[in-house]
């Protein structure tokens, strides 16, 4: 039986990130997105408590309180942006926003 | 003492002050405003002058830094002033003698429709010159010089609706461009040579310096003092700078600027104390300007076309002293040629204004009846200018002369024997001038005669100052200046009476200018021993008695035809701007006319072409700008990546 | 931290957990049974009825044929509804319902500064299923999931009167929860301590947080648990008159039953909550007895009593209270509650200070009441500002006028 | 340890299988769904490495408020319907998303199971997390100390973005953007022109169209636009 190290939770964390970078570039969908960039968010908190358990420190905790802050704000202005995007032209898709292409 | 800085900065607030205000000023209030100005500038420069006096006599600098003005890499230049004994010498006189300038312009001025704009350039010329004199560094002196460059053009070209003046301006403009551009260079080399920019630390790196970069760095400051001081060969502008208003041919062409290179050339003394040939060629060009200018003077018949060949030639004598190693000798000469020439370019104008702007030479006569304090005056110029002891051109140029025939220069005994033939010639020139205004029949009374003759008119027209056209008429009565314009001339009468006080040669103890700049300047000279002075003195003497003679004999008592004298190539001062222009005119233009091609298509080329490959560029590159969120989210994903793989392979080592 | 779990986890410690973890769950489905069957006798008191009486003796089994009618009925799957959320929702309102209930201590002998540890099978431990540090966040946390029940059920159910009583429920409860969490925040700052267990222990004797805290966060905490609960007068949710049945409309047989139970459970839970954070839990007289009545039966006895007389109250607001309308609920939780809360715990917090430094504290709380007054009339000010200010959504008004208070 | 082991083999699993619903499902509320699942498998891995607070407000945070505020967006504008993801209309973006991933993943796990500490650099000085009490006490100590005015501006942040979302989300009859704010010459300005010559164009068109009715003009030149 293998032991549980930190080794596992940041191979977990790094597998999350991966998953959610795929997805905000794939996905087409603004909240989808949205919700991939919190995956990616999630992942590295997942490593900040991971690091701050192996090297026995509360920095790595403290970050993750304000990861968690700031994904807050984040979002609230993320979406309220969306919704007024989304008020003028039905669609969720992030494609047909380009309105600033060069 | 830490008002230094006020020194410059009392004529920049006037100058400001009148950029903003001149017109509400009006005409009076505006030049008393300016004059104001530079008189607190002087009684500045008084008190840093006392307060220098005051110090020990090895301790006699100020050196006062307001702030870091460039700083790139090592190279670091501050805005800093440098008060010691050779800038305050200089301030002294410019600022005193600006006052009084500045006093008669409020006369000579009178009714101008640009009064207040006059006084504005004024006000920015003489903070620039106290600028140039005043700066700790090349940088800053750099600055003085462009900015009594720009007020010197914007000067001459004052009533600039007559195309005469404006290409006056222009060519003063112009050539002093090509003198700048040797002071650029040698600036250059001197921060590449010596790593600095600053007098003081170039004092003690100077001796360090290979004779050939010495000799390359002070050919080049040459150049560039032979434009701002009319040397041969850029001499050219200077006669034709009389265009502008007479005060200003008196503060900026005969007092101040045109002593801008002996100025340069002195401060940087420690640097042409290693410059070996270099100095001769100072001393050689010198002379031969003093020569060439001094047989032009005579055979102008425009009152101030004289005075500014006299000009060029006093300058020459300057570089002739600074080329001997003299710099004493050219300071004081300095010193005493500023309130002479001044004395004597007021005077004029006080003749000029007498005579409804009429300047040519050949329409007076008998002016000493009319104007008193204007003749009584111009004779104190006339005769130290002359070299009559004891008035004060004799002593400094004396000096000059003892110094060139004791120097080590090539071909000493020579420059002596021009220096000789140059004061005989000055003698002539002004008695025949003094002659010509203040004595004889009142020859404008005749209408349009022109008593001698002569097939040319030596410029005439060039320099005719008909900024109101009321002309001279045979019913004319000339009038005595307001005391505005006279009580400079007073003033100015008694400093060329007395200014040979300063360093007589009659011992140690007298010579207060020498041990006054003792601490400035490197360089030595001997004088002769003290019987060969005086013989030479003598010589000097009887050469000035001479020339004065032989003008009188010429002119008073018409034993000789003037055509015999005034020959044209005199006149056309040997023709050396006609050549300049016959060049430019021919093969010149042409080889401007390729540089001006070269510049439309290489220069102008590449800049456009850049300009429009970025464009081209922008255009193709706009495509990547699609709009698209998730194809800039891909080029951060890949951008992260590469930095990713950075870092990892970093890890690894 | 429970002591149970502090040394080695062996066979017995996890019959232990598991024991405890029946008997909660055996005992809340009880309490809910009971629950449902004491509320409609209430009402039907109230209502001057006689309310169930066929079903055992007074109609006391009632709940339980209700129970068994619902498992016999048809499941129906709404043609539109998403199959796999449909079935989860009910699921998501039930366990977190339970999962709260887990950290309310029961019993325990809190009496004289008592820690409440009694000992089971030779193990020393809470009479409650378990007291994880973060203690009372975790019920802040479990009420947030309970959203997700009500938020999935009506959407998934492919249905408008649904979707809109849910999104009307989740708005409710996400607003309401600020309120719930600031009045919870004046009883952390009073007692120091996140874990249930501790914060009970620290009423002992008559110190309930009900009067330590001044009172008023209780009424708020009682609103807001009401609103939070959806239940009347806040039960916009499944406001039969508009919505038809809210969030459940489309849900029959075995899972309607599932909300149904969840509904009661949560009732149950927030009154022990309540009981808890306030009133001090199973915590009362022992009259010098010891032994296992003075562990188990008397400090049951008390917390029944307490958690009895808030869910007489539920029931005598849903008697006696009309309904109120969307925007005065949302008006009362985001321009009253919140500030009043806020300004509260503001005021505890500077009267904590001053006792800490010494302060003069009659002085203080008369300073602080003056600077709240001030605020309440500012915000006032806004409000009627706001009011006037035209297209302006209530909630987000409020929203700024709230941050003016702080 | 073997508890521990398990919890985070079953949390792990649960966070990755949330994450790939994200990605690869369809319906947007699945994908929220999804995430809640991610959320919650982290949150339980907080709990497994002791950061017990953190783990309630992950909970809290993230699944109590930001998720159901997806949720909110996603059922109160009605983009709750499958979205055609079958079709990608960049070209290459799928496979070069996927290569980039993947890129990701391998680097890390070549940094992470390589370099070991040395990814970390430095541990850092603040208090150690064995300490007595629970872990939020030590937390707010650091907090409300070292990193107060990191607190003070997040709480800033806070406000700024509630009112920056209050802002944003007040209805307006403007149109977003006043064309007539950007100067003459400027793309917006361009973009316009085209668009209003394209309208003239077309009213010109019809005009034909109405103004020779009966001529042998193919009536679909101008009409179909």
């Amino acid at each position: 039986m293998f032991t549980l190290t930190e080794t596992w939770y940041l191979v977990l964390a790094a597998l999350i990130f991966s998953i959610g970078a795929v997805g905000l570039l794939v996905r087409r969908n603004v909240l989808v997105m949205f919700m991939c960039v919190e995956l990616m968010l999630n992942a590295v908190n997942l490593t900040f408590v991971s690091f701050s358990t192996a090297l026995d420190d509360l920095g790595g905790q403290t970050a993750v309180f304000f990861v968690l802050v700031v994904a807050a704000a984040e979002v609230v202005v993320g979406l309220g942006i969306i919704v007024a995007i989304m008020r003028r032209r039905q669609s969720a898709d992030v494609d047909d926003i380009s309105l600033m292409r060069g | 003492m830490t008002a230094v800085w006020l020194i410059p900065a009392l004529p920049l607030l006037g100058f400001v002050t009148l950029v903003v205000l001149g017109r509400k000023f009006g005409d009076p209030g505006a030049g008393i405003f300016a004059a104001c100005m530079v008189g607190l500038s002087f009684l500045g420069t008084l008190g840093v002058f006392a307060h220098l006096l005051s110090l020990p006599h090895e301790e006699r600098a100020i050196s006062q830094t307001l702030f870091t003005w460039i700083s790139s890499g090592s190279f670091k230049v501050s805005i800093g002033f440098l008060a010691d004994p050779l800038s305050i010498t200089m301030c002294l006189f410019i600022t005193g003698i600006g006052a009084l300038i500045h006093i008669y312009s409020v006369g000579y001025m009178k009714g101008d429709p640009k009064f207040s704009k006059f006084f504005v350039y004024l006000n920015l010329f003489v903070a620039s010159m106290l600028l140039l004199v005043l700066g700790d560094n090349l940088l800053l002196t750099f600055l003085g010089w462009e900015g009594v460059g720009a007020c010197s053009y914007l000067l001459i070209s004052f009533w600039f609706t007559d195309p005469k003046n404006a290409s006056a301006g222009k060519k003063a403009f112009v050539t002093n461009r090509v003198g700048d551009f040797g002071f650029m260079l040698a600036t250059f080399l001197v921060w590449v040579t010596l790593g600095t920019v600053n007098y003081e630390q170039i004092r003690p790196l100077a001796p360090g310096l290979a004779a050939g970069t010495a000799t390359a760095i002070a050919l080049l400051f040459f150049l560039g003092a032979t434009g701002k001081s009319a040397q041969l060969p850029l001499f050219v502008w200077l006669p034709d700078a009389m265009a502008g208003p007479t005060p200003v041919s008196a503060l900026i062409h005969a007092a101040t600027m045109v002593t801008a290179g002996v100025y340069l050339l002195t401060r940087l003394s420690p640097i042409m104390a290693e410059a070996g040939w270099a100095n001769d060629v100072v001393a050689w060009v010198g002379a031969l300007t003093a020569l060439v200018a001094a047989c032009a003077a005579i055979a102008q018949n425009d009152i101030k076309k004289v005075l500014a060949y006299s000009t060029v030639s006093q300058l020459g004598y300057m570089f002739l002293a600074v080329g001997t190693q003299s710099y004493v000798a050219a300071v004081f000469h300095m010193i005493t040629h500023a309130s002479f020439k001044a004395l004597l370019f007021l005077g004029s104008g006080s003749v000029i204004h007498a005579m409804a702007h009429e300047q040519d030479m050949r329409k007076y006569g008998n002016l000493r009846k009319y104007l008193p304090i204007t003749y009584a005056t111009f004779m104190v110029g006339w005769l130290a200018i002359a070299g009559i002891p004891p008035l004060s051109g004799f002593w400094s140029k004396d000096e000059i002369l003892a110094g060139v025939f004791n120097a080590k220069t090539f071909g000493n005994l020579a420059l002596w024997v021009i220096g000789m033939a140059v004061a005989l010639l000055t003698a002539f020139y002004m008695t025949r001038q003094v002659i010509m205004t203040f004595f004889g029949e009142e020859k404008w009374r005749h209408a349009e005669v022109d008593a001698h003759g002569h097939e040319l008119h030596a410029d005439e027209e060039d320099a005719v100052d008909d900024h109101d056209h009321h002309h001279l008429t045979p019913d004319h009565t000339p009038h005595e200046s307001p005391i505005s314009m006279t009580l400079p001339l007073v003033v100015l009468a008694g400093a060329a009476a007395v200014a040979g006080l300063l360093n007589l040669p009659f011992g140690d103890p007298l010579k207060f200018l020498e041990h006054w700049l003792e601490p400035t300047i490197v360089g030595e000279h001997e004088l002769p021993p003290g019987w060969v002075q005086a013989l030479l003195s003598l010589a000097a003497v009887a050469v000035a008695v001479i020339g004065i003679l032989g003008a009188r004999a010429v002119y008073f008592q018409k034993k000789v035809d003037p055509a015999k004298i005034e020959k044209p190539v005199f006149a056309h001062a040997w023709y050396i701007d006609e050549t300049y222009a016959k060049f430019m005119g021919g093969p010149g233009e042409t080889a401007f006319e390729d540089v001006a091609q070269f510049d439309q298509k290489i220069v102008d080329g590449a800049v456009n072409g850049i300009a429009g490959g970025t464009v081209g560029l922008g255009n193709r590159l706009k495509g990547l700008q699609t709009g698209l969120v998730r194809t800039y989210g891909l080029g951060m994903a890949i951008g992260a990546v590469a930095l990713l793989a950075y870092v990892v392979t970093r890890i690894g080592g | 931290m429970d002591p149970l779990l502090s040394g080695n986890v062996d066979l017995m410690t996890v019959v232990v957990v598991l024991l405890k973890v029946l008997v909660a769950f055996a005992g809340l489905l009880v309490a809910v049974m009971g629950m449902v069957w004491f509320e409609r006798k209430a009402l039907a008191d109230m209502e001057n009825r006689f309310g169930p009486n066929r079903a055992g003796p007074f109609g006391i089994l009632q709940t339980l044929a209700d129970g068994m009618k619902l498992s016999f009925k048809e499941d129906l799957l709404p043609e539109k509804a998403d199959r796999f959320v449909f079935r989860l929702a009910p699921l998501l309102a039930v366990i977190p319902a339970f999962l709260t209930f887990a950290i309310v201590p029961l019993a325990g002998n809190f009496s004289n500064g008592n820690d409440g540890v009694v000992e089971i099978l030779g193990h020393k431990t809470f009479m409650q299923v378990a007291d994880p540090q973060m203690g009372i966040l975790w019920m802040l946390a479990m009420s947030s999931i309970a959203v997700y029940g009500i938020v999935l059920a009506g959407w998934s159910s492919g249905s408008k009167y649904p979707l809109l009583g849910s999104v009307r429920a989740s708005a409710q409860m996400v607003s309401y929860e600020a309120a719930l969490g600031l009045s919870i925040a004046t009883v952390l700052l009073i007692g120091g301590m996140l874990s249930t267990n501790q914060i009970v222990a620290g009423q002992y004797g008559l110190r309930w947080n009900l009067w330590m805290t001044g009172i008023v966060p209780f009424f708020i905490f009682i609103i807001a648990g009401t609103a939070e609960l959806n239940r009347p007068p806040f039960d916009l949710v499944e406001a039969e008159q508009e919505l038809v049945g809210g969030f459940h409309t489309e849900y029959s047989s075995m899972r309607f039953a599932m909300f149904f139970l969840a509904e009661f459970m949560n009732a149950v839970t927030m009154s022990a909550i309540i009981v808890t954070l306030f009133l001090g839990g199973p915590s009362g007289p022992t009259f010098g007895i010891t032994g296992w009545i003075s562990d188990y039966v008397l400090p049951f006895i008390y917390f029944f009593l307490k958690v009895l007389l808030f869910l007489y109250m539920f029931a005598f607001f849903r008697g006696t209270l009309p309904r109120f309308r969307y925007d005065q609920l949302m008006d009362l939780g985001w321009k009253f509650l919140i500030p009043l809360a806020l300004g509260w715990f503001l005021l505890l917090a500077t009267v904590r200070v001053a006792a800490d430094q010494g302060w003069n504290l009659p002085l203080t709380v008369v300073v602080c009441l003056a600077v709240l007054a001030a605020g309440a009339g500012l915000l006032r000010a806004a409000i009627r500002n706001s009011e006037h200010a035209e297209a302006m959504a209530a909630g987000s008004v409020a929203k700024d006028a709230s941050e003016v208070d702080v | 340890m073997r508890v521990e082991m398990f919890t985070f083999l079953l949390a792990g699993a649960i966070c990755l299988g949330g994450a790939l619903g994200v990605v690869l499902l369809k319906n947007p509320v699945h994908n929220a769904l999804s995430l809640v699942a991610t959320l919650f498998g982290v949150a339980v891995l907080f709990v497994n490495q002791g950061a017990y607070f953190l783990a309630a407000i992950q909970v809290i945070v993230y699944a109590g408020a930001i998720v159901i505020l997806f949720l909110f967006v996603i059922m109160l504008l009605g983009v709750d319907r499958e979205t055609d993801e079958g079709r990608e209309p960049l070209v290459a973006q799928r496979p070069l998303a996927v290569a980039t991933g993947l890129a990701i993943l391998g680097l890390s796990l070549v940094a992470l199971l390589s370099a070991g500490q040395r990814a970390t650099g430095d541990k850092a000085d603040l208090a150690p997390l064995n300490q007595p009490g629970p872990d939020i006490n030590h937390l707010a100590e650091v907090l409300f100390t070292r990193y107060v005015y990191a607190f003070e501006i997040t709480a800033v942040l806070l406000t700024v973005a509630v009112v920056g979302a209050v802002v944003l989300s007040k209805r307006t009859n403007e149109p977003l953007i006043d064309l007539d704010e950007f100067p003459e010459g400027t793309v917006v300005d361009v973009r316009r022109r085209a668009d209003d010559a394209k309208a003239q164009d077309e009213v010109d068109a019809d005009a034909e169209v109405v103004a020779v009715p009966d001529t042998e003009g193919d009536p679909q030149e101008g009409g179909d636009d």
